[in-house]
């Protein structure tokens, strides 16, 4: 195929990627060449303008896309590792579902870097923020747009990389950079999976080479393994299907924190607000969904696997929903609706109504991002305050802020016609019509998707819990007493230098001379830090922060309905369908789906809304009653304590068991045993030396007496010498 | 047991091993080492005289002028510097030591004797031609087949003069 | 004279030289060391371009006869699976030069035994007798000990004679092995000969163990047990930590960069083509080793409060994945595990020296007199994360490559039930990836994060430029291994690829070092066709390779797999297509 | 043919003294005397050498200049000698060192050996 129009897809890559370095090199010089704040400023502009850039590219590259008929092409450039067993080259997969995630991730990342212009204006490491950020869009960008399983893996250990490095972006706290190190192994478990199922799926096509219909050593590239599998995975050897697509879950649940593994998002929260606005919200967190949308066929071919994605999907989001009940943090309560909303998506691709997943992807990467950079302001305008007990009745302080929140509001909790409620109902439509999710021949999708209609419900409730409690209401920070909480700011600790002792004079030059260290006190910026006091005024955030909010909320408030007219969205994703289903009958319509469900949704959101303000407003009587409940629900059932403690605590244990008791106990007993046995042995054999030299002289003669005792007895054996 | 004829090296040879033995087991029964020492001499003296009874003259001068000359002036030098004379300074204390040694010295040769002499009992014509002790031979052959011990044995005396050196010297 | 007898005794030729220089002119010796070194590297970079990646013979050959009474014969020569290690040598030993310029104590006698260590492993890497491979195996013990031994920390007594003793007697077993294979050879060709080609030659044809095939696993656990010493794999891994943390940093670097690398490499060159009936029946109390080596090495390390200990027990970590990756006696396994030994050189090697900068500027190596680093050394920061990351095997860095590979070939092997192994003793070993990322960071954020509480650690400066040098060539290569990893598999392809079928494949169908005319089949389908025919129908008469009794169904039942599905097949037979 | 005295007699002779000899060095703590019995085995072997080639056993004819095999006794006595003469030099200095050392060469007191 020509995929001449194409090539320049990898500038898309490289853009992001070279920004990245040019804020490490140039960051530092501009600053001290510029001054801070017009240094800080270039830089920004420096960081927003390769992202914005690459969106441009992506846009005229998905409309040279929309022109072809296959929309689907890879670009190759060179054979990244080939050995004789398996060749993985380094292609770039061009279709409908790479160039909407490209969209997405440029759009909103570009929107959140200018976000964070004015967010972080103040840090002191501004450079380093943004060379993360913008190196994270580049491993985003490889993973949605890998043309096989190791190339989307190099982004998908990437963007785990980048989400690491920023959530412990304020490491002198250490309990950021914990909550950084849960993030990556938590995503590395997933990634386990994941590699065992690229494992799984390039060694059955290898062994089976002389059958493959597409015959290729490229086994892990997507368009090799497709057709493939469709072909390998059929009749007695189903449960492969299941096997590898189970593995690939996996990997999915860790990186789009589904059930087992969504420890490590609440926690993430640490991190700068519109890292949490990219990456825990729009877009990396939603590389599940994706990968799920790549590899589709084989969930098709296993009603078991598609089963598993669907309870899980639905399980997680009622299990974060009850939890963002309880949660006094803003951005925490926003992280389990991230969480619940996730769970919604997966529920959508376990019905085998794809496209739904993505759909939801795309609004949520709206109103989500639009959700945490409103917090972000309303945070910034609180000086870096995040509980809600302290906010109330904001909306007359930050209208800007208040309005364009009221818009991602209503879209998450499905107002028709904001984006929310299309893709909610075209996931719950899905569920409710599908066949296929079931384990054992009786389906479970019906049943998730009634269970999603009452998630539905709970979401508006706790977002307009959230809303009421910042926006309408009292103010209720002019009379609480100040009190430690989390700050979402960098402390710097200037403490007197004492004068390194411990070692001895400096050779080397190792360390910092009196008068050098001077210096460095003096260029250090001193920023000081003001907490929330009694007779605060908040202020609006510069328009560097609420351009993206009013973009955003256009975008959140239109996007569904302009996607969803006639399917658009579904025919752009799936030209020709589904390969299974459309071979197969197609998914019949039970009744409750279409407008009436569209009702149903949107019912179920206003009673939400309805009680959500009446809980929240005026319920303050029931709160002691359900205390318990909400205590329960706040520790996450301790569901996150009780694996945190036996992996921490009981693998520190444990490892500290194997080496003092294993390593030095056993095995270094046995060696220094056989040590000393050795020794021992010799200090017998010392006794016999006396050192009396005439002593030896005699042994000598008795030993020669033998030799010519034997001697002459062999000799008269034989006969005499002669 | 063939009959023994009397020739005249029989005759010369009786006389001079007696001394011989004599002289050793002076050197190991004297108290004094002055006088073991002078026994070795003495001992040596009769061997010389043997080996010129064995038509060995180069070989019976060099041990004269060796063994008597040289290394046994040494012992006595060294016996004189040390005075070690006086047999008082080394009471040989009765142990058991004398006994086994003793009673190994019989069995050795007791020994040895019964495995070496049987074959060799009847033995006495010789092969050798007369000029095979004579000095040319002597040269020839050490400056031929034997040069390189020759060599090596020169590089010996060599390292052997310069350790004495050494040793002797209070400080290097 | 040929190269690599130049690259090889250049190095001592470099220590004599520093021999007759007074040991107060310590920069002249610095710099000739360093010199000597340089030229050991250059030459060693000539063999690369000369190299001819095609055929898997021996190249750049030498045989000079030594002793021929007993048929010892100093024969050099290099193919896919040493020409690596040679440049990684050299260069290790360059830099680790270049670090001990920090040296201050007896200057002379460092310099000369790191050139005369280089000469040893080179040697280890170059000889294809096995009595020059034994005499150079242990001579490098010599200067190593003694590094240890003079210029260590604490306990160095302990850990030098530890060192030297564990190793020394794990390798007298191998001599007694070479011994008894020379005899054996000499059974079937009536002269005596310790060189490999020939020896291997007779096993290739099957001449040499028929017949004495009872014999076959004592002598090749005897060449194991030495490898496995030096690997180091579980049970005898304690050596390491105590060596490494005892180590002046260049000791470490050498240690972990190649002295273990002669562990892995002796059983790509002698247990894989000389036993092939003992590897493949044996492969999976191996591959055990290896997996537990992989959890336990983890988690030690996890909870080790010193800095170099804990790096040195995660190398025990990542030489478990070279092992199963060895046993998996697959292509990608072997590749990988290949490409792994070269990865671990590199990162971890990298990791030592950057501790070693830290440590020449502190002195200590504890966790609790860090924290907090970034702010104070963020040049150091940036690249030791790097160089961690390469560590914890991320996609991009050469770390990755390595291990993937070696996985796939694990998990291909198991899949396929040959050796022993199945798909369950992969997904443990996975986990192995899990808890590397779990220490490494743990690590990180003990240095790096937090508040900078230590006064001693607030005057630090950044590293000086030539120290940034020096860290960023090992940068260059963690990339250049993670981006474009072809440079360095594809020469190693067939000399890996012959060595696993003179592993796999049955008498008189394996391939022979010695007869120069037989060649593999390299070409894609060759491969596949390959793997798929050795992997089911024995070779020409040859019994079948995989264990008899490893039924695939009891296989399966074994994996949690087949829980799910109620008709087996199997999946190594291929699936045929409707 | 010329008969002389049987061999047997040199045979005894020397092995009496060499018997002698080891006796003596067992027995006597002087250690100059010791030194003195290690130069009466040395002579006692010189002489069984000397007779042994003079009789000439497994000799066969004559080249000019005299079979050379039958020279290598007298060769074997001349390097005798000059190993005696080094070792004597060499033994008389360490006693001396060890004399001035401590003022005693009792053997039976020097067990510097002792493991």
């Amino acid at each position: 195929m020509d995929t001449s129009p194409f090539n320049i897809i990898i500038a898309v890559l490289l853009l992001p990627l070279v920004g990245s370095f040019l804020q490490v090199a140039l960051g530092g010089p501009v600053i001290r060449s510029l001054g801070v704040v017009k240094g800080r400023k270039a830089m920004g502009w420096l960081a927003v303008l390769p992202i914005l850039a690459a969106f441009i590219v992506g846009v005229y590259v998905t409309g040279q896309l929309a022109q072809t008929t296959s929309r689907d092409f890879s670009v190759t450039y060179f054979d990244w590792i080939k050995v004789l067993a398996i060749r993985i080259p380094f292609e770039l997969k061009i279709d409908t579902l790479s160039m909407t995630m490209v969209l997405v991730i440029t759009g909103v990342g570009s929107l959140i870097h200018l976000y964070a212009t004015g967010y972080m204006a103040e840090e002191t490491d501004y450079p380093r923020f943004f060379s993360y950020l913008n190196l994270f869009i580049a491993c985003m960008l490889i993973l949605v747009l890998g043309g096989n399983l190791p190339m989307t893996f190099i982004g998908w250990e990437g963007v785990g990389l980048c989400s690491y490095l920023l959530i412990g972006f304020w490491y002198k706290d250490v309990a950021n950079s914990k909550a950084a190190n849960k993030a990556f192994i938590v995503n590395r478990v997933g990634d386990w999976g994941l590699t065992l199922g690229m494992f799984l799926l390039a060694v059955s096509l290898a062994i089976n080479y002389k059958s493959l219909p597409v015959k290729s050593d490229r086994f892990l590239s997507y368009d090799v393994i497709l057709p493939n599998v469709l072909q390998l995975f059929t009749g007695p050897h189903a449960w492969m299907a299941t096997v590898a697509a189970i593995l690939l879950f996996v990997g999915a649940c860790g990186k789009s924190a589904q059930f087992p593994l969504y420890l490590w998002l609440p926690d993430a929260m640490a991190g700068p607000t519109p890292v949490s606005a990219l990456i825990h919200a729009a877009t990396m967190v939603t590389a599940g969904v994706y990968l799920l949308n790549r590899v589709h066929i084989l969930f098709l071919m296993s009603p078991f696997a598609s089963g598993v994605v669907c309870v899980i999907g639905i399980f997680t989001a009622t299990f974060a929903a009850i939890i963002a009940f309880a949660q006094t943090d803003i951005k925490k309560v926003l992280a389990y609706s991230t969480v619940s909303q996730l769970g919604y998506m997966f529920v959508g691709c376990g019905s085998g109504a794809y496209w739904t997943g993505m759909f939801h992807v795309v609004t949520h990467a709206f109103f989500k991002a639009l959700l945490f950079l409103g917090a972000g302001a309303v945070i910034y305008a609180m000086s870096h305050e995040q509980d809600m007990r302290r906010y109330g009745n904001l909306r007359k302080y930050i209208p800007i802020t208040f309005g364009t929140m009221f818009v991602a509001w209503l879209a998450i909790a499905g107002i028709w016609p904001l984006s929310g409620s299309f893709s909610k109902e075209s996931i719950i439509s899905a569920a409710l019509g599908d066949q296929l999710a079931a384990f054992g021949g009786s389906p479970v999708s019906q049943i998730c998707g009634y269970v999603a209609l009452l998630v539905a419900l709970m979401t508006a409730w706790y977002m307009t819990r959230l809303m009421a409690m910042t926006f309408w209401g009292p103010e209720r920070w002019r009379e609480l007493v100040p009190e430690a909480h989390g700050h979402d700011h960098a402390r710097h600790d200037h403490d007197v230098p004492h004068s390194h002792a411990g070692h001895g004079e400096d050779i080397h030059g190792f360390f910092f001379t009196d008068e050098e260290m001077a210096v460095r006190q003096a260029s250090e910026p001193h920023e000081e830090h003001h907490g929330l006091t009694a007779d605060h005024q908040p202020k609006e955030v510069p328009p560097s922060m609420w351009v993206p909010l009013v973009i955003l909320a256009i975008l959140s408030a239109g996007a569904g309905y302009y996607l969803n007219q006639n399917g658009l969205f579904e025919h752009w994703l799936y030209p020709n369908g589904l390969e299974i289903k459309a071979a197969g009958e197609p998914a019949e319509i039970v009744p409750g789906t279409g407008l009436t469900l569209l009702t149903v949704s949107t019912v179920a959101a206003v009673l939400g809304i309805f009680f959500g303000f009446l809980v929240t407003l005026k319920g303050g009587r029931y709160a002691s009653r359900i205390g318990w409940l909400k205590d329960l629900a706040f520790n996450q059932f301790y569901y996150d304590k009780t694996m945190m403690d036996a992996s921490v605590k009981g693998g520190g244990e444990f490892g500290r068991a194997l080496w003092q008791g294993f390593d030095v106990g056993v095995i270094d007993r046995i060696v220094n045993g056989v040590a000393s046995i050795a020794g021992g042995f010799g200090s017998l054999l010392r006794k016999t030396q006396t050192g009396f030299v005439r002593g030896y002289a005699l042994l000598m003669l008795a030993g020669g007496l033998g030799v010519l005792c034997w001697l002459g007895y062999a000799l008269y054996q034989q006969g005499g010498g002669r | 047991m063939p009959s023994i004829t009397i020739t005249p090296d029989l005759i010369v040879f009786v006389p001079l091993a007696l001394v011989a033995a004599l002289s050793a087991i002076g050197v190991v029964a004297l108290k004094n080492a002055v006088r073991s020492a002078l026994c070795l001499v003495l001992n040596f003296f009769t061997l010389s005289a043997l080996y010129f009874n064995l038509r060995a003259e180069i070989i019976g001068i060099t041990q004269v002028v060796v063994y008597t000359g040289a290394i046994m002036v040494l012992f006595l030098f060294v016996i004189m510097l040390l005075n070690l004379g006086a047999p008082q300074l080394l009471a040989e204390k009765k142990d058991l030591k004398i006994g086994a040694g003793l009673a190994g010295g019989v069995i050795l040769f007791g020994v040895i004797a019964g495995t070496i002499f049987p074959p060799l009992v009847s033995v006495n014509v010789i092969h050798a031609p007369t000029k095979y002790g004579e000095p040319a031979t002597l040269g020839h052959t050490l400056f031929t087949q034997f040069v390189w011990p020759f060599e090596v044995a020169s590089i010996l005396l060599l390292v052997g003069i310069v350790g004495s050196i050494l040793l002797a010297k209070r400080k290097i | 004279m040929g190269i690599l007898s130049i690259i090889t005794f250049l190095p001592l030729l470099g220590a004599l030289v520093l021999a007759c220089v007074p040991k107060d002119a310590v920069k002249v010796i610095r710099v000739l060391a360093l010199l000597f070194g340089l030229a050991a590297f250059g030459v060693s970079l000539t063999i690369v371009p000369a190299f001819n990646s095609h055929t898997f013979h021996f190249q750049f050959e030498e045989h000079v006869d030594w002793i021929p009474q007993l048929g010892i014969s100093y024969h050099l020569g290099i193919d896919g699976l040493s020409l690596w290690l040679v440049p990684l040598t050299t260069l290790l030993t360059v830099l680790s030069i270049a670090f001990s310029f920090y040296v201050q104590h007896r200057v002379k006698e460092y310099m000369l035994f790191m050139l005369a260590l280089e000469t040893a492993m080179l040697g280890v890497f170059v000889s294809l007798d096995m009595i020059v491979f034994y005499t150079f195996f242990e001579f490098s013990l010599v200067p190593m000990a003694l590094l240890i031994w003079i210029w260590g920390g604490e306990r160095r007594n302990y850990a030098a004679i530890k060192f030297f003793i564990y190793t020394f007697a794990g390798s007298i077993f191998m001599l007694v092995g070479m011994i008894a294979l020379m005899f054996l050879n000499q059974r079937v060709s009536h002269n005596p000969s310790f060189d490999i080609v020939d020896i291997q030659h007779n096993v290739a044809n099957g001449r040499l163990w028929a017949g004495a095939m009872t014999a076959q696993p004592f002598i090749f656990w005897s060449f194991m047990i030495a490898f496995l010493v030096k690997t180091p794999a579980f049970p005898f891994h304690t050596w390491l930590p105590d060596a490494h943390v005892e180590a002046p940093t260049a000791g470490s670097v050498i240690l972990a960069g190649i002295l273990l690398k002669m562990g892995t490499y002796g059983i790509f060159r002698f247990c894989l083509p000389l036993f092939p009936e003992t590897i493949t029946r044996q492969a999976p109390i191996i591959a055990w080793l290896g997996i537990i080596g992989i959890l336990y090495g983890a988690i030690v390390a996890a909870v080790q409060p010193d800095w170099k200990k804990l790096v040195a027990y995660s190398s025990v970590a990542h030489m478990g994945f070279v092992l199963i990756g060895i046993v998996s006696l697959s292509e990608a396994g072997l590749m990988g595990a290949s490409m792994q030994q070269l990865n671990h050189g590199i990162s971890t090697g990298a990791l030592f020296l950057m501790i070693g900068l830290i440590y020449e500027r502190r002195h200590t190596r504890l966790f609790k007199d860090y924290g907090g680093l970034k702010a104070q050394i963020p040049i150091y920061t940036t690249l030791f994360l790097i160089v961690m990351l390469s560590s914890v095997g991320l996609p991009g860095t050469n770390g990755f490559i390595g291990e993937f590979l070696a996985m796939l070939g694990f998990f291909e092997s198991g899949f396929n039930h040959l050796y022993g192994l199945n798909v369950v003793m992969a997904g443990i070993a996975g986990t192995g990836v899990i808890l590397a990322a779990a220490y490494l960071l743990y690590m990180f954020q003990q240095v790096f994060y937090g508040p900078n509480k230590n006064p001693d650690n607030e005057r630090l400066k950044d590293l000086k430029p030539w120290e940034i040098g020096i860290v960023l060539v090992f940068v260059v290569f963690i990339f250049w291994g993670g981006l474009y990893p072809n440079t360095f598999l594809a020469p190693m392809e067939a000399s890996v690829e012959a060595t696993r079928l003179m592993a796999i494949d049955g008498p008189k169908a394996r391939p022979s070092w010695a007869n120069a005319d037989d060649e593999i089949n390299m070409s894609e389908d060759a491969a596949v066709r390959g793997r798929f025919e050795r992997h089911h129908l024995p070779v020409d008469g040859a019994e079948p390779i995989h264990p008899v009794g490893e039924g695939t169904m009891a296989a399966l039942a074994a994996s949690p797999v087949s829980l799910l599905s109620s008709a087996q097949p199997n999946p190594s037979r291929g699936v045929t297509t409707p | 043919m010329i008969t002389g005295a049987p061999l047997i007699l040199y045979l005894a002779l020397g092995l009496f003294m060499f018997t002698t000899g080891v006796v003596g060095v067992i027995i006597r703590r002087n250690p100059i005397v010791v030194f003195m019995c290690i130069e009466l085995m040395l002579n006692s072997v010189n002489l069984t050498f000397l007779a042994f080639a003079r009789y000439g056993l497994w000799y066969q004819g004559t080249t000019d200049h005299g079979d050379i095999s039958i020279m290598n006794g007298p060769m074997m006595i001349i390097f005798v000698m000059a190993v005696a003469a080094a070792e004597v030099a060499v033994g008389l200095g360490i006693i001396m060192t060890i004399f001035r050392l401590r003022q005693d060469i009792d053997v039976d007191d020097m067990n510097l050996l002792k493991g």
